[in-house]
């Protein structure tokens, strides 16, 4: 299992912000967005291309090309803008 | 030294908390402010999300690496959340230092990263519709000024 | 807006008047201090000297060469002179504007011309022994990352 | 007529702060400096060499070929040291 989280216009657009997913096995951050994109919908616009989404594995900023492992939280947000 | 907070905040007195010691020579402040326009209109409030979770790890890895690249006496920093009114303070910056030179650079280093690495989202609110703020280019390019090689 | 005073500041008074205008995005405040260590010894207090005909001046061109390079909403300087004890507040500058680089860069100009071009002289105690305080080279260079061409 | 002022280690060194100076002429600051070293004394050991020395005409900074006439300020000092 691993728990995904959604931020700001991503949630807001997906309507939920945090599930819980069953991993296969480890995965890049871009399979898992495939496999988001894949459910079609709010989740096909936001997922569909990897630009614009960031994305963090345990806190920690990560590239499209991290694994994920079991056990991961894993949070996909649009580019940050605080301050 | 980081918080994370929906209260406001005493700018005045989170400068003199770092003024104590002796050595210090130079003492510098960054604050932000709700600017009460955006490209669509006047503002009047924005909500700030963010990733508890993350957030406060994120600023301490910033103010860590603003140590190792700078001699720095002291570093405050406070960032809030939630909703805030236009001309309402969201962020402050406070580094104290020996010197001028390392004081001004750590601030505008810590600020530049916060800016573009730490997970906060601002959604404006213009005429009572909110509008997500989009990330702006300049904030990941302000990063090249701090590259080393 | 430019006060050379005998008479402490507060500096969070300060950053709060110039706060004011719902514009302003960014304040940058630089807060300078009597550090209680010099090259010979333990500093107990320093006196500035300045040239009351000029110096008011000095800062004016200063601050007016800073306007015309930023788009700034609010510049406050404070330069106090006489004696001061370790760990007292020199001078202050503050200033808005409606983006936080453009207020770091105004700041950060302001100093580096003001501690080689506006005629305050600085006299350290050491054991009770008044010492001339030295130019630094690195004032004068500072001077160059302003130079536009 | 013009008016002399010295400031901080000047000032000190030669024991007053400012003084009255008939000119007889427009002259450069390099020239008012070489007559002041012919006093002799501190004075000489302050404006022996031009170097390490500020010069103001009329509350703005100067150079040392700039010229002073009648009726002016000329304020002379070290490096400043302020803030």
């Amino acid at each position: 299992m691993i728990k995904l989280c959604f931020f700001a216009r991503f949630r807001e657009k997906l309507g939920t912000a945090e599930e819980s997913m069953t991993l296969e096995g480890p995965m890049t951050v871009t399979a898992l967005m495939s496999l988001l994109a894949g459910r079609g919908g709010a989740w096909q616009e936001v997922f569909d291309c990897p630009r614009g989404i960031m994305v963090a594995i345990n806190q920690e900023m990560a590239a499209l090309d991290s694994t994920i492992h079991d056990g991961d939280e894993v949070a996909l947000f649009p580019p940050v803008t605080g301050g | 030294m980081i918080s994370i907070q929906t209260a406001d905040f005493d700018t005045g007195a989170e400068i003199r908390a770092l003024q104590g010691h002796g050595s210090i020579g130079a003492v510098v402040s960054f604050t932000g402010l709700v600017r009460d326009m955006a490209s669509h209109g006047a503002v009047t409030a924005i909500e700030l999300e963010h990733y508890p979770a993350m957030t406060q790890r994120s600023l301490e890895t910033i103010v860590e690496q603003a140590r190792s690249r700078w001699p720095l006496l002291g570093v405050r920093v406070i960032h809030r959340v939630g909703y805030l009114s236009a001309g309402e303070q969201i962020v402050l910056v406070v580094v104290s230092s020996a010197h001028r030179h390392a004081a001004f650079d750590a601030a505008g280093y810590i600020m530049d990263f916060l800016k573009s690495r730490a997970p906060f989202w601002k959604k404006e609110y213009v005429d009572g519709q909110g509008h997500w703020v989009e990330a702006k280019v300049s904030d990941e390019s302000a990063l090249d000024r701090w590259s080393q090689d």
